[in-house]
């Protein structure tokens, strides 16, 4: 892969935008990896937590929208409590798949949900699950 | 030859500027040459040069002399190998280039075997030769004040030859306890009469350090152990400076074949340091300086 | 002693034994559960982007129902508390937000209920000690993982229920109960959540890897403050005994059954039979 | 006077008989391309072509370097050495070198008794072969002796033209040997014995006359005439280590910390600090002076102390001279 | 007989578990010359050590040896215990039966731990048999020092020396004393401006009465050794004379020839008769002398037809001065590798590829731009700037394997000078670590990036081409794991700091080591940072290797203390492990000579009582030399010995070996 | 029983001298100690202010008082304590290794290292590799048999004494 590098996706509003809506400033991260490092689930992922903020960093963000990433994030929160600058990688995540269903675009389909599932599972999975897959 | 050779002894006496001509003469039954110190103008005629001449005069150069110091400033009748003696000891300060007059002489070769000579009718034939004669490349004298005698055209085999580098082939073929065995046999002969240090005008010290005994450096006793290790320290100290000029071998009453370790280091020095002796009386022995980037270190693990 | 107390979707439905129990415990340790009048699912996530309001607005009017009825609410369920807790922070520091939250759900809360866990009640108000001195049952040399999951302890500043990298607040309950409580390394790692809404093997992956955690360590009985922990772990176990013969199972239940059992609560009141590994056999074995 | 033949194929034989006795045999050999006196077990491997050998044959009486105490940790617990002396054969001596074991007992016996050099000599029997050759260096007859001389042997062997010896037994000792191995020495008709080689007799020297010009003091303390002569000597000790009258030792202590050993080395009077007296004087400064003193040893106090000779004319200091320093030159300068 | 007495250790149990302490004593009791031994719980204790010297008193001891520890940890105790009580400290000798014995073989039967110590001790009391008593070696002291180098660690060691009440000549090559640092805008972490820091220590320095500066000048040979060096200072001619030349800048103002600025890195131009910039300490301009016409040519010399005073001189020679001095302060500072070194960033061709210096100069209101980001190819305000770290450095290929450690603070600092000047600029960073190890350095590079908006890339860049006006910029993002291409317009350098040009010849000429960087060898780069091996000199700034400014102005007032350290008594003591010759038998041959490394071996004529000179002889200056003992393995009729490790020594411990 | 049948039967156990300079190799000697490493016994050292001091002939000794191997070690270069010590003697040893290898010093007997003062696990292996060899190498009869043979008089001619003329 080859990027170009600019002034204008760094600065441009997608991040900014994107920034506003977590409350964190992906600039901050230092790419120590801890957020990685500690993520239940960064073995599913396509790219992983660290690097979707550096990604961010760098200004490509269509790139980390293209990624499974924020619809694995569990919402553990171990990112954030391990972070050693305080980035809350699952609030950037929280923040794209916001700026995702403001587009429009939900995750799953509700209407495929299996009966049985919405039977057995413990509500809160099913309120939680949607709050995180459809907008 | 001679004839130039005492004319040119004649004028340096006779100037006053040198104090006595060091070079070779005839013993009294004429079968030897051997060294004499010409005092007098008149005396000249008692110079010879021949194949004969196989000293290496250099050694009344050094400080063991003091009485031939005495006698004022010398000039000496040189062999191109004898003046590369005069080279080191220049560069080691010995005395200065200007303290002696060098009297070179072109040289064709001498014979060690004197009976062979004779034996061809006076003629020097190059079996005869020592192997120093057949590589030498200063049979005109590089060093000099005056030179004597016609300049020849010799060029030594580009590949040195002769028996000695014949015999550092073979020691180097051998294993250890072959090397071991072919010097411990050899050195074992020694008998220490040191007539290979007292010949060699580069062992100039003043004490030799067989000869000290606080601490006994070396076993002042001719047993094997204590000739061992008199051979490793005197090639060692000649490491970098010996010039094979010969004489240490050929004064050895029990023939010890000490060219052949003398030229093996000094083809170390040539292939390590890119040293030979006795060349340029400017530059310091290799021993004593090095090189932080050149020299190598593939032993040292 | 009543205390005002907040039981969540879940602890009506799939979770009642945790229900059940607590509110029996409750009563044997001397004071009252008593379920606010007025109360709305939490939302069961708390929004991790702060831009994100509206998902602030269900917890808030549970937090403005609660603060009608008394000072401060208790949970059960793990994630209702940190949604409450949490939301209650967030309110407290930006008061912009809290007018928005409130011009939104048209009420005029001020931010001042306290939001507490039963484990919270049970360490700082009732004590431990009392806890132990109310054992009837001890449970003898039963071996018990405490398993904390996430939304507990995380994130510490708002939570804080507990140490958060090495909580030992079950432990000490346990403890109290006369249980041996076992320390295991996944004990606040995550059992996959929501996740088990498309993504079972992921739930799987993680649960059985905390199971095997606390398995390992030689823990025979989970407890957990969560029923999607529960569920989860439970749910997992029987994919794991699918594959695995040899594994032993595990009865996964809540803190609050382990409790009642101590206290020398019946069978039903500790709600038994919603779980799906049944503790019963294990207890027989040891003779409680 | 008793001749007996020596035939030279009974020579396997006497070596076996002198070693089954556990005694040794020395005889020229050859060694680095020189003959050299070394002790040998095989008839083969003694040398007959020479004139005299590389070394003399002091060595056998007079080690070059011998242990005559050892000690333990750093000198402690010093302890003799008991002499370890074989009966030895000589064999093919020259008669010249035979002529200096007198010289040598004379100086081990004058005061103190050198066991170490006694012992060795009682058990040593030397067979001289008289020469029939020689060479320029030689110069026997100059110092009154003789190519068949028979002083200092036991027994003296004369070349005869079928290659045998005819052997006469010179001592006591010899006699002794000669009938102790009748075996070996036959008394058939020997052959017609070779013609002694004669040495040109340097017909300027007169040994009193040396001897009085070295007690002359005008002569002695002459620093210039001895300069001249000796200027050029580079004070190796090649001629006192070949020369079979020279007896200098030193007496040094070597070893480690654990066990080491006094040892009677050889000394060179050429050697420049022979003299040096611990105050840091040395009375021969310059190395004519030493030569100087080697002469006056051989030729005025060994025969004024002693009465035995200093030089046997054996030609060896001439020949090894790296220098070609010729005693015979100055034996000439002082007739 | 020798009455030595053996003490061995047991130190706790550290030696005691694997050597039987009183088997080794009882049996080097048994030595020749031991006359008593004794083992002890902690020899180096207080009571160890009355042991000890109540041993040397009652038993009259003339040599002690101790079993114990590493003689690098105890040597100086018991020596110092052996001289208290009328022992000489160099009749006591330790043996290491801890660290290369009891320590590294663990076999609790204690047979080889034993066995080795009996061997090591029974070696060394044979060499103390051996030891001769020794004395402390005392040298006067000349209390002026010389400073070679007039940066800011220079400046410091100077002003600090001075003020401690001692004369100091502070020499400087250039024109104007101040260095690198004059140079820089602004200074990390606190964003002061560098000239306005430094050009009052400056002037404080020009002022000081115990300071002679002597600019425009070098060191042309230093002979002698601590409290006694001999310096002889070139000093170039200026064309000016100094004490007529008010500074006023006349001359300056009207000379019509120019020539590329040094000061500004070839910037700008500056006159021919110039100085380096307008704070120049001292304030006295020089004439280029290859580019001055008249110099050159004979024509021109309006300078001098507009000097008031008539100061210009251009019959001026360079001078030679000679100083007696006691110590020397090295700060002689760092270069920066030149941009010609590197072809895949255009080998110094592309204009608005500059180095990091340049950038300092350009950022700098003081500098050719006024303090405006103005690229050097059009002045166009660079809309987008990369910089480049570890350029050269780290860089094994290119010959340098050190981090320049300085360039990671310099870079964020820089990217904050761009922001400030440039504010909606994008500043890119390639980076392969951040070293910001210093009070308030993290948090400095780290604000660079957070909120000044700093791009960093890990990653170092593979090529710089010129396209279309921009300086393409293709290289690594690791984090991202990709090839980034930025087309930027201008590009920063951070090139590796490399040593002086010459410093290995001013080594030479000092007698101090460098290393294969030509950087200056401190004499321990722990626990002895400012000394050189060549006692009597100290080294300040970077011409140790690359360092900061609060370092370099550390060291420069470190050396300082260690000169005046120096110069508080008139005389000093030193070790007296120094070689000696024997002069009755030296053969003059000069082995020493060539060979010593502190050229502390001199030729030495021998007289007679006439005066005549009638040999010579080889003499160890006992005040330089360092006691390695090249010079007596050199020596080959070994008239050269060292004391406290003479032949005789080791031969003895060779010989109960 | 001959004396190297006697050290056979014994097992072996070499004797090592190790001539190392002060400042780096005996400092990394001692960290090998600070550090609780182990390594082979048969090494005993003597201390030199730098390798510079070391003459050829402290390995000559060592090898006539029964070293089996000598080890010489110093600062690597660039890293000596008196700056220039260690390059003096870096071509010292290759003349004199050469001189030994040529008289029949086997390189396993003599051998050369630099270990600095922080190499503490170098001096082990260092250690270990050479008292292995050296042990693998047997006694060093040759040189120990020196000193017993040719001794008092004229000793018996070796079988296989070959002339060497002078040279011709």
């Amino acid at each position: 892969m080859k990027m170009n590098i600019n002034k204008d996706e760094i600065q441009s509003y997608a991040i900014e935008q994107l920034e506003r809506i977590s409350g964190e400033a992906t600039k901050n991260c230092y790419q120590c990896g801890n957020c990685t490092g500690g993520c239940p689930v960064s073995y599913e992922m396509d790219i992983a937590p660290s690097k979707i903020i550096r990604m961010l960093q760098i200004g490509k963000i269509e790139a980390v929208k293209a990624a499974n990433t924020m619809w694995l994030c569990v919402g553990c929160l171990q990112c954030h409590s391990r972070c050693p600058k305080s980035v809350s990688v699952a609030s950037v995540l929280d923040a794209l798949r916001q700026a995702t269903f403001r587009s429009g675009a939900d995750h799953i389909d509700v209407k495929e949900i299996p009966v049985s599932f919405l039977k057995n599972t413990p509500q809160q999975a099913i309120v939680c699950g949607f709050r995180k897959f459809v907008s | 030859m001679e004839a130039e050779l005492r004319e040119k002894a004649k004028e340096l006496l006779g100037s006053g500027e040198i104090g006595v001509v060091i070079g070779f003469g005839w013993n009294k039954r004429k079968t030897r040459t051997t060294p004499v110190f010409i005092t007098k103008a008149e005396d000249t005629d008692k110079l010879v040069f021949n194949a004969y001449c196989v000293n290496n005069l250099s050694v009344y150069l050094t400080r063991k002399y003091p009485d031939v110091k005495a006698m004022g400033k010398a000039a000496i009748v040189a062999k191109g190998c004898d003046i590369k003696n005069l080279a080191v000891m220049i560069a080691e300060g010995q005395f200065k280039r200007d303290d002696t007059y060098i009297i070179g002489m072109t040289c064709s070769g001498v014979g060690y075997k004197q009976e062979l000579i004779e034996a061809n009718g006076g003629e020097l034939k190059p079996e005869i030769m020592p192997v120093k004669c057949h590589n030498c490349d200063v049979r005109n004298p590089h060093i000099s004040d005056a030179v004597i005698g016609e300049t020849t055209d010799f060029t030594p085999p580009e590949e040195p030859v002769g028996m000695v580098f014949d015999k550092i082939k073979q020691i180097e073929a051998m294993d250890a306890k072959g090397r071991f065995g072919f010097w411990e046999e050899h050195f074992s002969r020694c008998i220490k009469c040191y007539a290979c240090r007292q010949v060699c005008s580069l062992c100039y010290c003043d004490r030799c350090i067989t000869d000290k005994n606080t601490p006994q450096w070396i076993d002042s006793s001719a047993h094997a152990r204590g000739n061992f290790s008199w051979n490793l320290v005197r090639a060692m100290h000649l490491t970098g400076r010996c010039t094979f000029c010969g004489e240490c071998e050929r004064a050895c009453p029990v023939n010890i074949p000490l060219n052949v370790i003398n030229k093996k280091m000094a083809v170390v020095m040539e292939d390590a340091f890119d040293h030979r002796s006795g060349y340029d009386p400017e530059v310091h022995p290799p021993m004593i300086v090095f090189d932080i980037e050149n020299d190598k270190e593939e032993f040292i693990k | 002693m009543k205390i005002p107390y907040y039981p969540g979707c879940t602890l009506n439905t799939t979770a009642k034994g945790f229900d059940l129990s607590a509110r029996e415990s409750a009563q044997t340790l001397g004071f009252e559960m008593e379920e606010l009048e007025q109360w709305n699912c939490c939302g069961a996530c708390f929004p991790l982007s702060p831009g994100n309001v509206m998902a602030l607005a269900a917890p808030a009017k549970v937090l403005t129902n609660a603060r009608k009825e008394g000072e401060s609410v208790t949970t059960l369920c793990s994630v209702c508390y940190n949604v409450l807790k949490r939301t209650n922070v967030a309110l407290n520091e930006d008061k912009a937000r809290l007018a928005a939250v409130n011009d939104f759900i048209e009420e005029d809360y001020d931010g001042s209920l306290k939001v507490v866990h039963m484990l919270e009640v049970l360490r700082d108000t009732i004590g431990f000690d009392k806890v132990k001195e109310a054992v009837m049952r001890p449970l003898g040399k039963l071996k018990v993982g405490a398993y904390y999951g996430c939304m507990l302890l995380r994130p510490f500043k708002d939570v804080g229920i507990d140490r958060h990298e090495g909580p030992t607040i079950i432990e000490d309950l346990l403890t109290a109960m006369g249980c041996e409580a076992i320390d295991f390394p996944d004990k606040i790692e995550c059992c996959g959540a929501h996740l088990t809404m498309g993504r079972e093997d992921v739930v799987e992956k993680l649960s059985g890897n905390v199971i095997a955690s606390a398995v390992n360590r030689g823990a025979e009985v989970i407890v957990t403050s969560c029923p999607l922990c529960q569920y989860n772990l439970e749910k997992s176990q029987e994919s794991i005994m699918e594959t695995n013969a040899g594994h032993k199972e595990v009865p996964i239940i809540y803190f609050t059954q382990l409790l009642g059992l101590s206290l020398g609560q019946t069978d039903e009141m500790a709600g038994l039979d919603g779980n799906k590994f049944d503790i019963r056999p294990l207890l027989k074995e040891r003779g409680v | 006077m008793i001749k007996t033949l020596f035939k030279k194929d009974a020579l396997a034989g006497l070596i076996e008989a002198v070693r089954k006795d556990g005694g040794e045999f020395v005889a020229p050999t050859l060694v680095a391309r020189q003959a050299s006196y070394k002790a040998v077990t095989d008839a083969a491997a003694i040398e007959t072509d020479y004139i005299v050998p590389q070394n003399s044959f002091k060595e056998v009486l007079f080690p070059q370097s011998e242990a005559i105490a050892t000690f333990k940790e750093a000198g402690t617990n010093m302890a003799g050495v008991e002499v370890n002396a074989k009966d030895t054969v000589v064999f093919g001596s020259r008669p010249c070198d035979a002529a200096s074991v007198a010289s040598l007992r004379s100086v081990f016996t004058w005061d103190f008794v050198d066991e170490f050099y006694t012992t060795r000599e009682d058990k040593a029997v030397v067979i001289s072969i008289a020469c029939t050759k020689g060479d320029s260096s030689c110069f026997c007859t100059s110092v009154g002796l003789a190519p068949d001389a028979t002083e200092g042997s036991d027994v003296l062997l004369r070349e005869t033209e079928d290659g045998d010896f005819s052997a006469e037994a010179v001592t006591d000792k010899g006699k002794t040997f000669v009938k102790k191995h009748k075996d070996v020495f036959t008394t058939c008709k020997a052959a017609k014995e070779i013609a002694i080689f004669e040495p040109v007799k340097l017909d300027k020297v007169d040994l009193d006359k040396v001897g009085e010009s070295l007690a002359d003091t005008t002569h002695y303390d002459n620093d210039k005439m001895w300069g001249d002569i000796a200027r050029k000597c580079i004070g190796c000790g090649a001629c006192t280590y070949s020369c079979p009258t020279c007896h200098c030792f030193d007496i040094v202590d070597e070893g480690s910390f654990f066990e080491g050993e006094r040892r009677k080395n050889w000394d060179a009077c050429q050697f420049d600090f022979f003299t040096l007296h611990a105050s840091g004087h040395n009375p021969r400064d310059t190395q004519y002076k030493r030569w100087r003193n080697r002469f006056m040893c051989k030729f005025k106090i060994y025969p004024g102390k002693f009465k035995t000779k200093g030089c046997v004319g054996c030609g060896r200091c001439v020949r090894v001279c790296p220098v070609r320093l010729d005693i015979t030159e100055v034996m000439e300068e002082l007739s | 007989m020798s009455r030595i007495g053996v003490f061995v250790c047991q130190c706790g149990n550290n030696i005691e578990s694997t050597v039987d302490t009183g088997q080794v004593a009882s049996d080097m009791k048994e030595m020749p010359g031991v006359v008593f031994s004794c083992t002890y719980k902690f020899m180096c204790s207080s009571p160890g050590q009355e042991m000890v010297r109540q041993a040397i008193k009652d038993k009259r001891l003339d040599g002690i040896v101790v079993s114990a520890c590493s003689p690098h940890m105890h040597e100086k105790t018991f020596r110092k215990a052996s001289e208290s009580a009328g022992l000489n400290p160099y009749k006591c000798e330790i043996v290491n039966i801890r660290e290369q014995c009891s320590w590294v073989h663990h076999d609790t039967t204690k047979k080889i731990g034993t066995r080795k110590s009996n061997d090591l001790t029974r070696m060394i009391i044979e060499r103390l048999k051996k030891n001769k008593p020794l004395k402390k070696i005392n040298i006067p002291v000349n209390k002026k020092a010389l400073v070679i180098g007039g940066g800011i660690a220079g400046i410091q060691a100077a002003l600090d020396i001075a003020d401690g009440g001692r004369e100091v000549i502070l020499v400087e090559r250039e024109p104007s004393i101040g260095g690198n640092m004059a140079r820089l805008s602004e200074t990390f972490p606190t964003m002061d401006c560098s000239q306005c820091i430094l050009t009052p220590k400056m002037v404080e320095a020009e002022l000081h009465d115990k300071i002679k500066i002597l600019t425009y000048s070098e060191v042309e040979k230093l002979d002698g050794y601590i409290g006694n060096f001999t310096v002889t200072i070139k000093k170039k001619a200026k064309y000016v004379d100094e004490s007529t030349c008010t500074g006023c800048g006349e001359c300056m103002e009207k000379c019509p020839f120019k020539a590329d600025s040094e000061f500004e890195l070839g910037l700008n131009k500056r006159k021919v008769i110039y100085t380096p910039f307008p704070q120049a300490v001292p304030n006295i301009p020089v004439i280029d002398a290859p580019n001055c016409v008249m110099l050159t040519k004979g024509k021109c010399g309006i300078c001098a037809k507009v000097c008031g005073p008539g100061s210009i001189d251009f019959e001026q020679k360079d001078e030679f001065i000679e100083e007696q001095v006691g110590a020397v302060v090295v700060a002689t500072g760092y270069d920066l590798m030149p941009n010609e070194r590197f072809g895949e960033y255009g080998y110094g061709k592309i204009k608005d590829v500059v180095s990091g210096m340049q950038f300092e100069r350009l950022a700098s209101s003081s500098g050719p731009t006024g303090g405006q980001i103005f690229r050097p190819s059009d002045g166009k305000v660079p809309e987008q700037i990369v910089f480049l770290q570890c350029i050269g450095s780290r860089d094994e290929a290119k010959g340098v394997s050190y981090c320049s450690k300085i360039c990671c603070m310099y870079t964020a600092k820089h990217t904050m000078l761009y922001k400030h000047k440039v504010h909606d600029g994008q500043a890119y960073v390639f980076y392969m670590d951040i070293r910001a190890g210093g009070k308030r350095y993290e948090e400095f590079t780290r604000r660079a990036q957070e909120q000044e908006d700093a791009m960093y890339l890990r990653g170092r860049v593979a090529r710089i081409y010129e396209r279309d006006g921009k300086v393409v910029v293709q290289g690594a993002d690791t984090l991202s794991g990709t090839q980034v291409v930025i087309e930027a317009d201008m590009v920063v350098l951070a090139t590796a700091l490399v040593s002086r040009p010459g410093a290995d010849s001013l080594a030479q000429k000092l007698g101090i080591g460098y290393d294969k960087y030509k950087f200056y060898n401190e004499y321990h780069p722990k626990l002895k940072p400012v000394e050189t091996v060549t006692a009597g000199i100290f080294l300040s700034g970077a011409c140790v290797g690359p360092m900061d400014i609060p370092e370099s102005v550390s060291m420069g007032s470190a050396s300082a203390s260690k000169v005046l350290a120096l110069f508080s008594s008139d005389e000093m003591a030193r070790e007296p492990i120094v070689a000696a010759v024997n002069k009755q038998r030296c053969n003059a041959c000069w082995d020493c000579v060539v060979a010593c490394p502190y050229t502390a071996i001199e030729k030495e004529e021998v007289k007679d009582r006439q005066g005549n000179v009638i040999g010579w002889n080889a003499n160890v200056n006992e005040g330089v030399c360092q006691g390695c003992g090249v010079c007596v393995a050199a020596c080959r009729s070994k008239v050269v010995d060292l004391a406290g490790y003479t032949d005789e020594q080791v031969f003895a411990a060779i010989n109960a070996f | 029983m001959s004396e190297e049948l006697k050290k056979v039967a014994t097992g072996f156990e070499p004797k090592i001298m190790a001539f190392v300079c002060n400042w780096c190799t005996y400092a990394g000697a001692d960290l090998a100690g600070t550090s609780r490493m182990e390594y082979k016994d048969n090494v005993r050292i003597i201390k030199l202010p730098c390798t510079g001091r070391i003459d050829p002939l402290f390995i000559i000794k060592a090898f006539e008082n029964g070293a089996d191997g000598v080890l010489v070690s110093g600062c690597h270069p660039g890293d000596c304590h008196y700056t220039t010590g260690n390059y003096h003697a870096r071509r010292r040893w290759r003349a004199f290794k050469n001189l030994m290898d040529f008289t029949g010093i086997d390189e396993t007997r003599l051998q050369f290292s630099w270990v600095s003062a922080s190499e503490a696990l170098k001096w082990v292996d260092l250690i270990n590799k050479v008292t292995t060899q050296v042990k693998a190498a047997g006694p060093f009869i040759e040189y120990q048999g020196l000193s017993e043979k040719y001794d008092d008089g004229l000793g018996e001619l070796p079988a296989e004494t070959e002339g060497e003329s002078k040279e011709c």
